[in-house]
């Protein structure tokens, strides 16, 4: 790596200023370090590093049992634990060829809807916050409280739940707590809407996030976005509908997708995300099926040798997991994630060239990275 | 009485800090010493009777023209004092010979003035106006008004050519 | 010797204390108005409902270590804070909270003092509020703050250029650039010049958000992108003084617009007779309800809007702010003439 | 490569996975067809497994088969999800599984593609095919040493710069480095240096 | 003793004269323009002690003209550092001879 030198009066200078942002900064959202390379307050180039919060998941997972991982899953995208347990319990469910009982695909269903709403709402008060808006921050997290509220009362924990088991669900859906799951769509619904009466039309807002970062769709599939930034670049891509996991073959919900691709698209996108969210939220809970909430598991977990790769929909974009069991042990023999926030992170560097230091903290905030799921 | 104490401290506190602002090695600490000196001579001119003139000195000088020095300081910050390079075709003592020679000389005008008879005080043409403001505004757009018109084009002239200067490429 | 010196000095004790005063109540009224528009308490725990906030504030950043970096410029680094706050309080010596009051048997003006001037002392020391951001700056030794202060610094003089444009056809309207007489002439011309000046109002007003750092255009301190801005560096009582600068200022602004455009100290429709009732309310009182509406804006502004990119907010200060100044002032001109 | 060696000793460590050939009754699809027409041997083995395809191709035709198969109007493989690594030390082809995940979202398929490399071979680099492969093949390199020649950045990306060895092998102990740095911190220096040293000249 | 006018002349000869030796010995660029403004200072001293001398405002309007110059000088002179410090990283006024072959 260069090393940074710096040069003070860059403003009228030939040189150019190399600016350290991070790892701690109020706005790289954890421990993202990026080093900027100005023109005066243009970014000329810059380098992302990361790492800060490597803790070696894939290589601890390798040593831990098939059940224990699923509490490691948990610390990747703490935003949306629930999500990455789906996803690991269902890769191994696919490793055994398991039948998960109908009811239990549809409390995953709920689970990782609502854990979309709230790491939604945690992406709009950053990202706002991020731009200087600082009420929406607090707006959000209030309705980012009651999803929370109701993991406490489903798992017993707010942030890392543990809440899947391989072949279905450890505890069944407390008695009443659709209701306040149904209670809580009807709140969200109009909390949205107060989003976007101090966003959507904000002059300010526009003018900030309008035409920034822009990338179109055929770049956007080549650099590996996925999940909203690829989608506010207009290409419908959602794992959800195109290979259905859980219960998505039986809702029914659209895919938004934005026109331009740049910084305004995917947060219009994120924001219909919401509403679809809630559908989804509903049609489950309304129709949620009477039955076992675990399937056919046998006593001791050990998939039959192979390899198998298994994607989902997290609110980040695609989350696969790629497992190799020997058959013989009992802990994978490869556990690798392919973590949605790594791959958006690295358009990063495409997205911010020529745009200004204040648009480099509004792109970070737009891709949605969790530091916990970059480094795993 | 309080005026002459007033005098004599605001004339220290000038002299002071424009030796200050020649003598410190620092180019930002001089700037400073330099929006002191200023805020000083302001003072003198209210001392003299002139508020506009000390408020307009305040505003331009110190809220603009030096905010600039400082701005061109920061911008061309040096690693290398100038300083620090020694040529030998300077002569460091016929400076201050030089400006020996030229205090002897306004020292000796002034008191050979102040020895001449006092000059009675010329009332200044009949204003209809009173008030220093009004009456510099009043002087400002009657009999100087060709110079104050020429004035405003120097700056527009300077403005235009100082971003000539500073911009990189046009 | 009690009207020409402990008269004015016990007003000017009285003054700077009250501004302190309401500088540090500022900050909890801003925690709690802001608090309040998201839907939270804000600080609640000393005191009841929090009040007592400011003084632990106080004594806690007068007990934390004061950290100067090595490498900064050690007697800049020392100044820059208090550069920054003198001007703000030094302005006060010519805002007129009130006209002459019989006090204790006394004639009593309600001002420190009322220069012919006034309006010009207080653009011009306003104008060298901007060195202490701009030292703050260079002298932590730090890119950040050297960002920030080059921010600053091209920012307040950008929007003083435009402000300084509105308070001319302030000027022009009531013929004087003392404070008294302004609001004199609100008085006297039956209007406030708020109703008169619509536009000068608002730029002044937009201007003021942007010669006060605040949002949205509070980019030198903008802490997602530079993380402190110019007082990064800064710790204890000389960050305390860089933030309650902030706030002094914020009230020299609203003071100075409710003196220009709101008719200072008058009651409203002082000329209509039948609200005369109404006079029973001391004029200091109407200065402050009137300065604490806009206080109260400041406040709001801040907790609905976003942050404006640099490139925007000099778009804005120069290619929308001083021509429309300019526009109005040429205007306020020709009508002057006109009607005269 | 279906069945292990016989030459492996006892039951130590595994040696790959089954990766099992379609049965019969699975067609499998037509883009595979046009690959091995279109790249001669660039697939030694065609996998299916749990509804999954895995072509297996040699190191030195990878860049060729990545590129048919993003192009090709049948294939269409634009989006790369993933590229990994597994460790097989004991294995006699070579020891690290590289792993491609593709996906297409014109066609709405999946497809893995798994080169079978040795300790010290090189494997060209997809990141001029799939940009996405950038920071991916960064972390297989730092992760297990897997050389990638033509990547634009070839630097760590998860541990720091300086570090020792490639944490994901098998072979590397799950406490660390060793205690070099803290027993014997000069030792520790000295290695530190001549490596720097190395990478000058 | 009364403040004279003669006080003022005396205090801007030795204002002007600090500012004649920050011209003549300083090599600092940047300081030997602040010294011009020092010497334009002491211009205005001299021009507004004679204004309440003669009790007209004649002089003070000639101050102004005098900040009008010394804004456009610094402005002009300014630039030009820059655009000098941007080619040949100096403020040096001895190195400042690009002229002299």
């Amino acid at each position: 790596m260069d090393t940074p030198v710096i040069h003070h009066g860059a403003m009228f200078d030939t040189n150019e200023l190399v600016l350290n942002m991070g790892p701690q900064h109020p706005s790289t959202h954890g421990v993202l370090r990026v080093v900027l390379r100005l023109d005066g307050e243009k970014v000329v180039d810059a380098d992302v590093v990361i790492g800060y919060l490597h803790r070696g998941i894939e290589k601890l997972s390798e040593n831990r049992n098939w059940t224990q991982i699923i509490l490691l899953t948990d610390r990747m995208d703490y935003v949306a634990a629930a999500t990455n347990n789906v996803g690991y319990c269902e890769t191994v469910e696919k490793l055994m060829s398991l039948e998960v009982p109908r009811r239990a695909r549809y409390v995953r269903t709920i689970l990782c809807e609502l854990q979309r709403i709230a790491s939604h709402c945690l992406w709009v008060g950053t990202h706002a916050m991020d731009i200087g808006a600082m009420t929406v921050f607090l707006y959000a997290f209030r309705e980012r409280e009651l999803i929370l509220d109701l993991f406490e009362e489903m798992c017993g924990a707010r942030l890392t739940y543990n809440s899947m088991r391989i072949g279905g669900l450890p505890l069944d859906i407390p008695p009443g707590w659709d209701k306040k799951v149904l209670e809580f769509c009807t709140i969200m619904a109009t909390k949205i809407d107060e989003y976007e009466e101090l966003l959507t039309h904000n002059r300010i807002w526009l003018e900030r996030t309008k035409g920034i970062g822009v990338i179109d769709g055929p770049a956007a599939v080549a650099l590996g976005l996925s999940g909203p930034p690829l989608r506010g670049s207009g290409v419908p891509r959602d794992v959800r509908k195109d290979e259905p996991y859980a219960a998505y073959d039986e809702m029914e919900f659209d895919v938004p997708i934005g026109t331009a691709g740049d910084t305004y698209d995917r947060y219009l996108v994120r924001l219909e995300e919401f509403r679809q969210s809630l559908r989804v939220i509903r049609q489950a809970t309304e129709g949620i099926p009477e039955g076992p909430i675990v399937g056919k598991v046998p006593r001791l977990i050990k998939p039959p040798a192979g390899e198998t790769y298994h994607a989902i929909e997290s609110p980040k974009g695609e989350l696969g997991y790629f497992i190799v069991s020997d058959g013989k042990s009992t802990n994978p023999y490869r556990f690798r994630v392919r973590p949605p926030s790594f791959c958006n992170l690295q358009g990063l560097r495409t997205l911010i060239k020529g745009h200004l230091v204040a648009d480099v903290v509004a792109l970070i905030g737009s891709l949605d990275v969790v530091l916990g799921e970059v480094d795993r | 009485m309080a005026q002459a104490i007033a005098f004599y401290f605001i004339a220290a506190c000038i002299l002071g800090f424009a030796v200050l602002v020649v003598s410190t090695k620092d180019t930002v600490h001089s700037v400073l010493f330099l929006v002191m000196d200023f805020l000083f001579v302001a003072a003198l001119y209210v001392l003299l009777g002139a508020e506009f003139l000390a408020a307009i000195q305040v505003l331009v000088y110190a809220g603009g023209i030096v905010v600039l020095y400082l701005f061109v300081v920061m911008l061309v910050n040096l690693k290398r004092p100038p300083e620090a390079h020694s040529d030998p075709h300077r002569r460091t003592m016929l400076g201050f010979l030089l400006a020996a020679a030229v205090l002897v000389e306004v020292g000796a005008i002034a008191v050979y003035g102040h020895s001449q008879p006092a000059m009675v005080p010329v009332p200044g043409a009949a204003m209809p106006v009173t008030g220093n403001t009004a009456q510099i505004g009043w002087l400002l757009y009657t009999s100087y008004l060709i110079p104050f018109e020429i004035a405003s084009m120097l700056l527009l002239v300077a403005m235009i050519g100082a971003i000539v200067l500073a911009k990189r490429e046009l | 010797m009690i009207d020409t010196l402990v008269i004015p000095l016990l007003k000017i004790v009285i003054v700077l204390n009250a501004t302190l005063v309401s500088v540090t109540y500022m900050v909890l009224l801003e925690r709690k108005v802001i608090a309040w528009a998201q839907s939270r308490l804000g600080p609640m725990r000393v005191g009841p409902y929090g009040i007592l906030q400011p003084v632990a504030d106080a004594v806690k950043l007068m007990i934390k270590e004061d950290i100067t970096p090595v490498r900064a410029d050690r007697w800049v680094f020392t100044i820059a804070p208090i550069i920054s706050m003198v001007p703000a309080l030094i302005v006060y010596a010519v805002i007129p909270f009130g006209p002459e009051v019989k006090l204790f048997g006394r004639q009593v003006t309600l001002y420190i003092t009322d220069i012919n001037v006034g309006l010009l002392y207080i653009v011009s020391v306003a104008s060298v509020g901007v060195y202490g951001i701009i030292l703050a700056g260079y002298a932590s030794n730090s890119k950040y703050p050297l960002l920030a202060s080059l921010r600053a610094s091209a920012q307040l003089i950008s929007y003083e250029v435009a402000v300084t444009l509105t308070l001319v056809s302030v000027i022009m309207m009531a013929g004087s650039l003392s404070m008294v007489s302004i609001v004199r002439a609100q008085q006297s011309s039956h209007m406030w010049y708020a109703f008169v000046q619509p536009l000068a109002f608002l730029i002044f007003f937009i201007g003021g958000l942007a010669e006060t750092n605040r949002a949205p255009f509070d980019l030198p301190e903008a802490e997602q992108e530079l993380t402190g801005g110019f007082h990064t560096e800064y710790s204890g009582m000389r960050f305390a003084l860089f933030f309650l600068a902030e706030y002094a200022n914020m009230i020299v602004v609203s003071s100075v617009a409710t003196t220009l455009f709101l008719g200072g100290w008058l009651r409203p429709f002082p000329n209509v007779a039948f609200l005369s009732f109404l006079d029973f309310i001391p004029s200091w009182t109407w200065f402050l309800v009137k300065s604490f509406v806009f206080l109260y804006i400041f406040i709001w502004v801040r907790a609905t809007l976003p942050r404006y990119r640099y490139d925007q907010l000099m778009r804005l200060g120069w290619k929308v702010l001083i021509p429309l100044a300019i526009a109005n002032l040429v205007v306020t001109g020709i009508i002057k003439v006109m009607l005269l | 490569m279906a069945d292990a060696p016989a030459h492996v000793p006892k039951a130590a460590a595994p040696t790959g996975p089954p990766d099992p050939p379609p049965p019969a009754d699975v067609t499998a699809p037509a883009f595979i067809a046009t690959l091995h027409a279109a790249v001669p041997g660039g697939v030694t083995h065609v996998s299916y497994w749990l509804g999954d395809w895995t072509l297996v191709v040699p190191a030195a035709l990878i860049l060729q088969v990545a590129q048919h198969l993003r192009d090709a109007a049948d294939a269409a493989f634009d989006f790369c999800s993933d590229v990994t690594a597994t460790d097989w030390p004991p294995r006699a082809e070579g020891r690290f599984d590289v792993v491609y995940c593709l996906y297409s979202t014109r066609h709405r398929h999946r497809v893995r593609l798994k080169v079978i490399l040795g300790e010290q071979q090189p494997l060209a680099s997809v990141t001029g095919v799939w940009p996405a492969a950038g920071w991916l093949e960064r972390e297989v390199y730092d992760m297990f040493g897997v050389g990638f020649t033509g990547h634009p950045d070839r630097r760590r990306i998860l541990m720091p710069e300086d570090w020792q060895g490639h944490p994901q092998r098998k072979d590397y102990p799950l406490e660390g480095p060793g205690e070099l740095l803290l027993e014997n911190p000069i030792e520790w220096l000295k290695l530190r240096q001549s490596r720097e040293q190395a990478d000058i000249e | 003793m009364p403040i004279t006018t003669t006080h003022y002349i005396l205090l801007s000869a030795a204002l002007f004269t600090i500012g004649v030796v920050g011209v003549m010995v300083r090599r600092n660029i940047i300081i030997i323009f602040m010294s011009i403004e020092l010497i334009l200072n002491a211009v205005n001293i001299n021009l507004i002690a004679f204004s309440q001398q003669l009790q007209n405002g004649i002089g003070q309007v000639f101050a102004i003209f005098v900040i009008a110059v010394a804004a456009a000088e610094a402005a002009v002179g300014l630039g030009i550092i820059l655009a000098f410090y941007r080619n040949k990283e100096t403020v040096n006024i001895d190195e400042m001879n690009v002229m002299r072959s």
